[in-house]
């Protein structure tokens, strides 16, 4: 039951930052130089932060849902919890493949 | 001989307003089934304790009720495999009739809107029709489902909205739409592909875990969901 | 003021005879079918092994074969004339539950499979996996659901009403409600099942209470062999619970505590599946010689050896039990097993057609009927062939069914009697209002008690007299009982007391009629007369409630093809 | 069935009938994800390991000027909006039985995804502004 719980409020987030995104992204509209002042705020350290907790919102509801479309289509009831936890390793091993990068951008930044 | 504490959720509509919890102490086996032990607070402490119960071994249904927290026949489950401080509640998700009877008029209700009930028109041979073993395991688990409830009364889906159809009834769907000698798949598929069906089910597993058969619930909801997009 | 409720037939119990009977009723009148649990949860679900018929799927078999082992199993006591019907019958039976839709389990042929039973000379029993009965029963519930039958589920019927020698009715309690209920109509079905708790030991489920039984006696209706009560050798050490004969059927053998497969002894040619009188007295005879189970009183099933796989697929529900209740893990460890208080091979009697019938002469009651556990058709006799007892309730659920129909085409719904319910108020009224006294488990224990001891597997005349005594003193302080509930809804302590008082009543009757069977025959076996004596006692007793002492009188057996022999196995 | 509970039957009728949307959208929320997991992983790749992962108007003009890209920005545009949307209906489905509140509910989540639709796309598409 928590994997689903979980999934839902991630989902629900998910949506929500999908919004923000949108909105975000449509600064381009407004020229160069806003789009930049807005991007320079949200390449600050707390939003490099963010943006790591996103990467990880992102791949449990990815990976969850993997495990959800192998178990409608191709069963494996019987071994959910076992796939599950394959998903998370797997879902863990990019969200630290992804992180570093990110991390590295912010640590850069706060040596700066 | 050990002394196992229960903590029994009460509710008489005659005296009470709302539920609360009563303390019992019974001496017990690890090996005593907890239905054994409730009888023994009920013929022993206080006649007024009312639960409903049956065959005693796990096959008429009738015993569902949380007990620490988990949906499981009383008659099931032993001593040992819930610990000294046991806390005893009715099913969740249905109306309190009295203690740990609750109202299943309901669940009922959505076992009868399936149309649970083999239909095979055509005229029988003089013997039996074939079925081949492979077929016939398709539903033998399904085929084994007790309607205790458990599993409905353990969905967030129903929970959170019971006109969904729930897991039960959609067990005993799977198992007549699944069974190669019935007729009626169609009418059956339609009764139960709307917006309180199958769809409602989220994969959440609670079902699983709560059945006391130990039926994979679920995987017949998956498998109906497949049928539904004839795939 | 109770309400009332006007329909053709009442049918009182919804296991597989009340719910086969009341499929072939629905479409032409109208049926009401009272149950003191949900239709499912009756006892009917609990049956594991098979159903009897001589389909012949895995050898050649012929219902004369069939016929012939339940008549030589009945210790030759069955009336043959039913017998024959009911072997007849058994193979359109379980071809029609198939029809239905009953998920029996297959042949690689896609046939019905069959596996052996005790006492059948052939493969006949046949299965769906260890839950028969559960299927069964859910496959004829949901075929009532179809029909539309009408359902008063959780209402417990306390008193037939009968109208100058004709049943008009019955009343009941909602048990929801407390409210009573009068039920007028022109025909009734008892098909109430056993009452196989009047024992301290059994399979039967706790709604096993003989309530059919008690209503009939008290309505003046003879009960016919209820010394016959089946013991079944199987019960899991130490709660009771049935391990079916299916796991002697696929291959499992009794052991004693020198490992010794004993039952070669007592049955050279059948062994392990000998008929269960048989089977549960060599498992007492072992113990009383010391060759319990570490001295202790049970003895092992061995069953590891048919192989893991086999034991998964076609005995799920035992492998499940003996992990769960006693931590075996039959795959590899043999089942501790004693035998258990199981079946009532007496009850309500019955013709060909299911009616009850009042006397010796076998007069019928208009309008009554009765099948299943709570009927004598007395295709059972002394002692039942496993399996054997589910074919009887769809068998006579059915004829049951059919035979009302015609009934009810010619007969008038008598008249209620004045008050109906007067009795029953004034019943729970009293059990409702006394403040101090006794509980009634502690009747129910010492009943349960003394009829385990002095009125089980073995027994002679002073222990049977004292097993009634004691039952008939049980039953005089019945006045004495207080209830801690005095509520109207879901009194289940109310409804344990009226079940306590039918228990008392016929428990009473068993050990009486059992006192006047000066012989051994099936599983009546006393230890005072060991000896079948077919010239003064092959005949059916019948018990009639007086005021006093019951009356006996006794009802000859229908021998047609098969003369009494000797019983060996 | 009291006429009390008739009334109420026919009320939450509409509530019945709407919500998860049947066996297609059940697909659909499983073929969209499936897409999604892929786009996102490219996405993630493309801006974070292969390139500076450093936003500014330059490299998103770049991009957006490749017809290609277009293409990519649009399906995910379009997927992850109809997946998230779609989640949500259901969840609304799940906890809002009250017709009201439902029917509320439902008309702002058509109204804004509508706007969000056309949002993107005027991004996306419309790029470079004049």
């Amino acid at each position: 039951m928590v994997s689903w719980a979980l999934h839902r409020l991630s989902g629900l987030a998910l949506v929500a930052y999908l919004c923000l995104h949108i909105f975000v992204i449509h600064n381009l509209a407004y020229g160069p130089e806003r789009f930049d002042r807005v991007m320079e705020l949200l390449g600050s350290p707390a939003f490099k932060l963010m943006e790591i907790g996103l990467l990880g919102v992102i791949l449990y509801h990815a990976f969850n849902g993997l495990r959800v479309i192998i178990i409608d289509f191709w069963g494996g009831t019987k071994i959910q919890k076992q796939l599950f936890w394959i998903m998370m390793v797997i879902a863990a091993a990019l969200f630290v493949a992804g992180a570093a990068p990110i991390a590295g951008h912010l640590l850069n930044a706060l040596a700066h | 001989m050990q002394k196992i504490r229960f903590r029994i959720k009460r509710f008489n509509p005659a005296k009470d307003r709302r539920p609360h919890f009563e303390d019992f102490t019974v001496e017990a086996e690890p090996e005593t089934p907890v239905l054994d032990c409730l009888h023994e607070i009920k013929w022993h402490q206080d006649g007024t304790l009312a639960f409903r119960r049956s065959c005693g071994h796990a096959i008429c249904g009738s015993c569902a009720m949380t007990i620490n927290g988990q949906n499981r026949l009383a008659c099931q489950t032993l001593v040992k495999n819930v610990g000294k401080n046991i806390i005893v509640e009715p099913l969740r998700s249905f109306p309190l009739e009295k203690d740990l009877i609750v109202n299943l008029d309901r669940f009922y209700e959505r076992f009868y809107s399936i149309m649970p009930y083999f239909v095979n028109n055509s005229p029988p041979p003089d013997t039996e029709r074939i079925q081949w073993p492979e077929d016939q395991e398709l539903i033998d688990e399904a085929a084994s489902c007790i309607l205790c409830a458990s599993c409905t009364s353990s969905c967030p889906s129903f929970w959170a909205d019971d006109d969904y159809i729930g897991p039960s009834a959609l067990l005993k769907a799977y198992r007549f739409i699944f069974d190669t000698r019935d007729q009626a798949q169609k009418e059956r598929l339609a009764l139960i592909n709307t917006s309180k069906g199958p769809w409602k089910c989220h994969t959440i597993f609670n079902c699983n875990e709560a059945c006391p058969k130990d039926i994979d619930i679920t995987n017949a909801i998956a498998r109906l969901k497949l049928k539904l997009n004839d795939l | 003021m109770a309400k009332l409720h006007t329909y053709d037939v009442l049918i009182i119990g919804a296991g597989l005879a009340g719910t086969r009977a009341a499929i072939e009723l629905a479409d032409t009148c109208s049926v009401a079918v009272l149950t003191k649990v949900f239709p499912t949860r009756s006892h009917s679900t609990t049956a594991q092994g098979g159903i009897a018929a001589a389909l012949g799927n895995m050898e050649p078999d012929s219902p004369e074969e069939h016929m012939f082992d339940t008549v030589k199993g009945s210790d030759y006591l069955g009336d043959q004339n039913q017998i024959e019907i009911l072997c007849n019958n058994a193979i359109p039976t379980v071809y029609e539950l198939e029809h239905i839709g009953v998920p029996f389990s297959r042949t690689p042929e896609g046939r019905i499979a069959q596996r052996p039973f005790g006492g059948h000379s052939h493969p006949r029993a046949c299965y769906a996996a260890d839950r028969t009965g559960h299927v069964i029963l859910h496959s004829l519930f949901e075929q009532s659901v179809r029909a539309k039958v009408n359902y008063y589920s959780e209402f417990f019927v306390t008193e037939l009403l009968l109208n100058g020698g004709t049943v008009c009715g019955a009343v009941a309690a909602d048990m929801k409600t407390g409210e009573l209920h009068i039920f007028h109509c022109t025909a009734i079905m008892i098909a109430t099942g056993g009452g196989g708790r009047i024992y301290r030991i059994t399979s039967n489920a706790h709604v096993g209470t003989g309530d059919g039984y008690a209503m009939a006696f008290n309505a003046g209706i003879p009960l016919q062999d209820m010394e016959f009560a089946q013991f079944h050798p199987t019960g899991l050490y130490p709660l009771g619970i049935l391990i079916t004969e299916g796991v002697r059927g696929e291959g499992g053998i009794l052991i004693n505590s020198e490992g010794e497969p004993f039952m070669e002894r007592y049955a050279p040619d059948m062994k392990d599946l000998a008929p269960r009188d048989i089977i549960s007295r060599a498992i007492y005879d072992e113990i009383a010689a010391g060759r319990g189970i570490n001295g202790k009183e049970y003895v092992y099933l061995r069953i590891h050896h048919i192989g893991r796989e086999a034991i998964l697929k076609k005995l799920p529900e035992i492998y499940k039990f003996c992990m769960t209740y006693v931590g075996v893990d039959c795959t590899k460890d043999p089942i501790p097993v004693m035998p258990t208080g199981h079946y009532m091979m007496g009850g309500v009697p019955t013709d060909t057609m299911g009616r009850v019938i009042a006397d010796e002469n076998n007069t019928p009651v208009p309008g009554l009927y009765a099948a299943g556990e709570a009927a004598c058709e007395s295709v059972h006799g002394a002692n039942r062939l496993g399996c054997n007892s589910l074919v009887d309730t769809v068998v006579f659920g059915r004829r049951t069914g059919k035979d009302m129909r015609e009934y009810l085409a010619e007969a008038q719904r008598p008249a209620l009697p004045a008050g109906p319910e007067k009795k029953t108020e004034a019943l729970i009224k009293k059990l409702l209002s006394k403040t101090d006294g006794i509980r009634i488990s502690e009747l129910r224990e010492k009943m349960q008690g003394t009829m385990m001891e002095n009125c089980g597997a073995y027994r002679e005349e002073k222990r049977m007299q004292k097993a009634y005594d004691e039952v008939r003193e049980l039953a005089a302080d019945y006045d004495k009982i207080a209830l801690d509930d005095k509520t109207q809804q879901f009194n289940t302590e109310l409804q344990e007391a009226l079940e306590l008082k039918n228990m008392l009543d016929f428990a009473a009757a068993v050990a009486y009629s059992a006192m006047q069977r000066k012989e051994s025959r099936g599983a009546h076996s006393r230890v005072d007369f060991t000896e079948r004596d077919d010239a003064n006692f092959l005949k059916h007793t019948l018990l009639f409630k007086t005021d006093k002492e019951p009356h006996t009188a006794w009802r000859d057996v229908v021998i047609t093809r098969y003369q009494p022999k000797e019983r060996k196995y | 069935m009291s006429d009390e509970k008739k009334q109420e039957h026919t009320q939450s009728m509409w509530v019945r009938n709407t919500g998860t949307g049947g066996s297609r959208t059940w697909l659909f929320q499983r073929l969209t994800g499936l897409f999604i997991v892929l786009i996102i992983l490219l996405h993630f790749g493309i801006n974070h390991l292969i390139g500076t992962g450093e936003v500014t108007y330059d490299v998103v003009a770049n991009r957006l000027s490749n017809p290609l890209w277009k293409c990519f920005d649009m399906a995910f545009l379009t997927f992850a909006l109809y997946h998230g949307f779609a989640g949500v209906w259901v969840v609304v489905a799940d906890y809002v039985q009250t017709n009201s509140w439902r029917l509320a509910i439902y008309s702002a989540l058509i109204l804004s995804g509508i706007l969000l639709y056309a949002l993107g796309t005027i991004t996306i598409l419309g790029f470079p502004f004049k």
